[in-house]
């Protein structure tokens, strides 16, 4: 039966994260962005909130069970406070979900309870490779077995929180297949680079990191021995920046519906404008209708529907686009005030078109 | 709770319709497109046949249940009418136009008729014969601007009868409600010409009312097995009560009249859109099959600079297409559900338009030389695809609608 | 020294193109697209403007030299009266250009002035062939040297004026290299297909040929011997279809300009509403944008400029475009009017999505 | 005769032009891009010198030659201009920004000056030093609507000077012409609030001026070498010759004066277009080669259907970039045979903000992780590029003027 409502349960999730990005998050979310990043504190009470916490069961030291749409629904609420924000926020989840979702029954029981139970720690993932065609499917890092460990070699790239950070999920190419690897901040071999300067959130501390040689026991290996399937992982990874590109392209149409309801040009509101009207009118539809996909994509996770990693891929290619359109035109609704940095929506339009870029920063 | 299921009777539905989809429409689907004005008998008999069996006496949402079955199932009228458009389109969107049962006239009657006047009007529908019912709205010389409808609605108080004058095209159906079958056309006057929206009602003419007579079949780019009549009316006379609504709305002049008219739409367009996404789901469909004969397949998960052409086009097309759907599927649930849907049926009708005509439109491009052939679906399709954009509001309307919707602007604040 | 504006002799043969286009070919359109074809006469009037001829140097039967600027400044407005009219008229350049363009000194004195001078006669030529992803550069259509012979095997489409046709230029692949060949209709194993049914252009008689061992003289290829470029002769087909394009989109535009200033809708003109007059200045900015890269691109032709095929390659893609978004806008403009047989603009529609799928139909 | 052959001087021009661009804008473009606020002043004087020597005293156009000079060579000052414009952006386009030699204010004086007053106020640029000049139109609360202007000019009977009062954003360059250079702010500003467009005047209003401060740099999103001014005149006296334009224009209440602003506009808007081309060129040409370093290369001349989708977003990048390049040259062309261009100038613009947009932000996309890096310029262009769609008329305001144009529409008709 189709219904599109969100459960009780979400929608008190909903609630306190748009609290916490509209009363915690925007008030400073220029600033982090121009360069004096998020304080611990707010991250602390943004990851508080529980949004990981609720999406893990309580053998694992969670409070609720995995659903991927109640996460779509919690990140675009925290995306529309503000997507470096969102990030930060979530980072532990990057470290954390692909073990719920890949790992073995000991995986689980090791890392997950030490790590959803107390403060944010720096746990996070490194996915990204510096090549134009970056493709998580096929990826220039590489995993071989010698004996009982596995051998990692590779360059990633903006891994959030690497700097301090204490551990990492590797993903590498293993005999052509991406897996995810368990490996400890402290091992031999690993380099953290200096710090990436972006198009957009900047507010968001992400490194490149280097491995050579870096030596991890088998038991490392996502899921165990045999490996895991990557697509759940990816899949995750998909719906989390589809879910940013909705908040942001929310906070961008409420943004500029408000300017051109509020100023005046030639005698009548800018919102009076056909031109100006349409241009809305299509960000709105546009918005809802990758909300939709985003959602049912998400609803297939959690039904193990077969097609769900494909509607997930189609839900990510829309929201990029759907990103860039809605922002851009956000910009181009504010006129010069769009370009200028006391305004928030040119900031919006750079993080926007980051969802095309960035696939691996973020999940749910 | 947020669920894409679909309900379990609509799929059991929807096996049925895909059947005759593939052997009613699709086996004479060129022909009628090649021979305008032929009417398809056999699939309009088989369709009053078969949903007379099955009870569904026309398109319009089955009545109320009790409220004991309420409970059992919630209600999904106009789900399932969306998913049997989005079907008998995917076969042959111009052959479900003259799908018998009432089409939009009917659903006009049902969104703001008596309950004695659905009772009347309603009935016919079920009888031994296929009847129609058609809308009649547009005028030659305005199209979106319903506001400035000249056709008048006079009331004689000697017979107490309403007799109307004027002149309407682009009436779907109209032929087969007047002249092929004991239909009738609810037809939009004004009883103050000079009151604007205030002054416009609906009125039920009858085939065989006297004064009213066909006076041309369109020739159209696509849909051509659908028939879009103009009507004269001189002199029309219908009973006082076929003035569709309640006496004490009828007589005040507000604006209550006509906003009941768009309700209907809110209930109609997301079901036009349904049509538009099953015209752009067959030719995906074609387009992705003739591929996989040329062993083309589509490498979902490859980041995008990675892809062909082809693949890109094709993926675009699928988030197009399914998003497309879910907006409809969201509009006609709202309308289940009795929620205020104007928004999202604009944004479901503009976004099926869109969608429906780039898709059609890039298909023929993309199959290049066999793309234009009249061998091929993909030229018809690109042909019946564009009135979706057209009818039942343009896309400029659908935009004006949601823009106000978003913006909270009354019409006299964005036109 | 750049400048904008047909040289005299081309404004000259502008208007009287146009005035044919208007007078004549406007008139009879829409019954020519319906089934009526268009009669000998009008044909014959339309060739009798001499935009071939003009193209022809005199010692080959002509009266000017060849310009590729001076063909599509006729085409455009040719078209603009009617697409299937436009080619109709110039079928006898598919096969005189080529010869010109890419033909021996001999093949051009045998072929060109007993068809330049004489009245319009169907010389014709079958690039086309039945597959989705047809590329004249990669045909499928063979030619095979046998001896003092060439063989040709293979399946064409859309080859105007076919039946009753007295020589073709038949492309092929000689070796992996698209070659032209001159066939006269009377040889062996050369068979009419039906008339075919298209989208648009209905008004143009073409059909399907099959050519099954078809044996032509060594001497009948074109270029001879040693063959030729086929560079030239596409580029030709690429402008001529993209002047098509300019001729069909000029017509939408102006019509429904001309209709939306005409129309009124909530007491004003249609054409004063924004969301139509920016649809409007859209259109007419898009068609100026590809007239001048079309332009450009025969000028190029024209002054043996390097980057000549390439940007007529890009002028045709972007007609394709321009084309089908002009002429779509148009129909919406006209909203219901525009869907109906009643008015010219679905018909434009129909034409303007076939400059994307018929390169090889036009040549200037 | 239709020709696309680039006039020999401008030729020659170009190869200095790309020079600088390559030596003394990209090795530097990314530091000032991150140091915002710091003045490139090596540029600016290498300019300033390499401009006195050629004899280039402004960007504005050179001054009519004689007749003889005339028939010799037809004018090709705006299509240099353009071509150098063009050649600047590419480099960089905030850089461009502040070249000395007058920019938009230089236009104004030249565009709307009386021989005296361009004796006047031009002169300057030839000078020992580097000398800027800026155009003051834009208010806090008006951003298109130039007829909403609120800063006033009241004519001191006694002392014969214009009286200024209000406030300006957006300056390009305000901050240079006014704090760092001998240089002048051309202000436009009403002598009757009644009168809209009819009463708006350009004064000229030199550095050093008392009642004239620069409040506020803005912070922007991309161009950041280039300052934007905040202005508040208080009070600011200017002599009475500072007012442009011919007295006899100055008195009568028509709109002319506004009208010979537009003009400005129509030579300055392809102009701006250039600028974005250049943007749009030089990304583009980053994207193919560092393509071409991954041994990809384009395969023009196949069908779309068989091409690679990043072929294909190449080949649509050079459609749409080539043809905003030609609207450009038909554009200033016109201008420089004084033929009237509205049209042309505001088809340039919108089509180069629309590509240059479109170019960098697909740009972007391509590159994946690299395009969003600020290790290489995509992620500069993308936000250097979108203020070509927003200064000097945004894309809406341009589309409004190309649509009144074709429409053959006064202002009032279409708004």
């Amino acid at each position: 039966m189709y219904a599109f409502e969100p459960s009780e349960e979400q929608q008190m999730l909903i609630d306190v994260v748009k609290r916490f990005a509209e009363n915690d998050v925007r008030p400073v979310a220029r600033d982090a962005e121009e360069g004096d990043d998020y304080s611990p504190d707010l991250i602390e009470k943004g990851w508080e909130l529980g949004v990981l916490q609720a999406s893990v069961p309580e053998e694992y030291g969670g409070f609720g069970d995995y659903s991927a749409l109640t996460g779509v629904l919690a990140m675009e609420e925290l995306a529309w406070g503000d997507m470096a924000a969102a990030m930060a926020v979530m980072t532990p989840s990057l470290f954390a979900l692909p073990i719920l979702l890949a790992g073995n029954e000991d995986q689980k029981q090791s890392y997950l309870p030490p790590l959803v139970e107390a403060e944010w720690q720096p746990y996070t993932a490194a996915l990204i490779e510096p090549h134009f065609d970056f493709d998580p499917g096929d990826l220039r890092t590489t995993a071989v077995q010698e004996g009982d460990t596995y051998v990692i070699n590779g360059e990633k790239i903006y891994v959030p929180f690497a700097e301090g950070a204490e551990a990492f999920i590797v993903y590498a190419s293993l005999d052509g297949q991406t897996q995810g690897f368990i490996v400890p901040a402290e091992l031999e071999g690993i380099t953290i680079g200096e710090r990436s300067k972006l198009l957009g959130i900047n507010a968001l501390p992400n490194y490149s990191v280097t491995f050579e040689g870096v030596r991890i026991p088998a038991g490392n290996r996502l899921g165990g021995p045999e490996g895991h399937d990557f697509a759940p992982v990816i899949t995750s990874a998909r719906l989390g920046m589809a879910a940013i590109g909705l908040g942001v392209a929310k906070a961008a149409f409420e943004y500029s519906r408000d300017y051109a309801k509020e100023r005046e040009v030639f005698g009548v509101k800018v919102a009076q404008k056909q031109a100006i009207a349409f241009m809305l009118a299509e960000m709105a539809t546009e918005i809802e209708a990758i909300r939709l996909l985003t959602w049912e994509a998400a609803w297939m996770v959690d039904n193990d529907h077969p097609e769900a990693f494909k509607q997930a891929y189609l839900a990510y290619t829309g929201a990029m686009d759907m990103a860039m359109m809605v922002t851009d035109r956000a910009v181009q609704i504010l006129g010069g005030h769009g370009y200028i940095r006391e305004y928030p929506v040119e900031m919006w339009m750079r993080n926007g078109r980051g969802i095309a870029n960035l696939l691996g920063m973020a999940m749910i | 709770m947020i669920d894409f299921s679909t309900p379990k009777p609509i799929e059991k539905q929807m096996v049925a319709l895909q059947t005759v989809a593939e052997n009613m429409m699709r086996p004479v689907s060129r022909y009628f497109d090649e021979h305008e004005h032929e009417v398809p008998w056999d699939y309009i008999n088989f369709m009053h046949m078969a949903m007379r069996q099955t009870g569904a006496g026309s398109l319009a949402p089955k009545e109320k249940k009790s409220s004991d079955e309420k409970k059992k199932y919630p209600p999904i009228g106009y789900q399932s009418l969306a998913f049997m458009l989005e079907m008998l389109s995917w076969g042959d969107v111009g052959m479900y136009l003259v799908t018998p049962g009432g089409g939009l006239g009917a659903a006009a009657v049902e969104a703001a008729g008596t309950p004695e006047q659905k009772a009347k009007f309603l009935a016919r529908f079920k009888g031994e014969k296929p009847t129609f019912a058609a809308m009649a709205m547009t005028e030659p010389h305005c199209g979106s601007d319903t506001s400035a409808i000249r056709t008048t609605a006079v009331l004689d108080p000697e017979t107490n009868e309403w007799v109307l004058n004027g002149e309407k095209i682009f009436v779907t159906a109209g032929h087969k409600a007047l002249e092929l079958s004991d239909g009738f056309v609810v037809v939009w006057a004004t009883i103050d010409p000079e009151a604007g929206h205030a002054g416009m009602r609906p009125f039920v003419v009858e085939a065989g009312t006297s004064g009213v007579k066909v006076t041309k079949l369109e020739h159209k780019m696509g849909i051509r097995v659908s028939d879009t009549a103009a009507i004269v009316l001189q002199d029309a006379r219908v009973p006082y009560d076929h003035i569709l609504g309640s006496p004490e709305v009828i007589k005040k002049k507000t604006t209550k009249g006509f906003k009941r008219a768009m309700a209907t739409f809110d209930a109609t367009r997301p079901l036009v859109a349904a049509t538009g996404v099953g015209v752009a789901r067959a030719t995906l469909e074609l387009l992705k099959e003739m591929l996989a004969q040329e062993g083309i397949e589509i490498r979902y998960g490859l980041p995008r600079n990675k892809l062909t052409a082809i693949e890109r086009e094709i993926i675009d097309m699928e988030v197009m297409l399914r998003s497309a759907w879910l907006l409809v599927i969201k509009a006609v649930w709202m309308a289940d559900n009795r929620k205020h849907n104007p928004l999202e049926a604009s944004m479901s009708k503009l976004r099926a338009g869109d969608v429906v005509t780039k898709i059609t439109q890039r298909a023929v491009e993309l199959m290049g030389p066999l793309g234009y052939s009249r061998q091929y679906f993909f030229e018809k399709w690109f042909r019946d695809a564009k009135i979706t954009d057209i009818y039942e509001g343009t896309g400029q309307i659908n935009r004006l609608v949601v823009a106000r919707n978003v913006l909270g602007y009354r019409g006299s604040q964005l036109r």
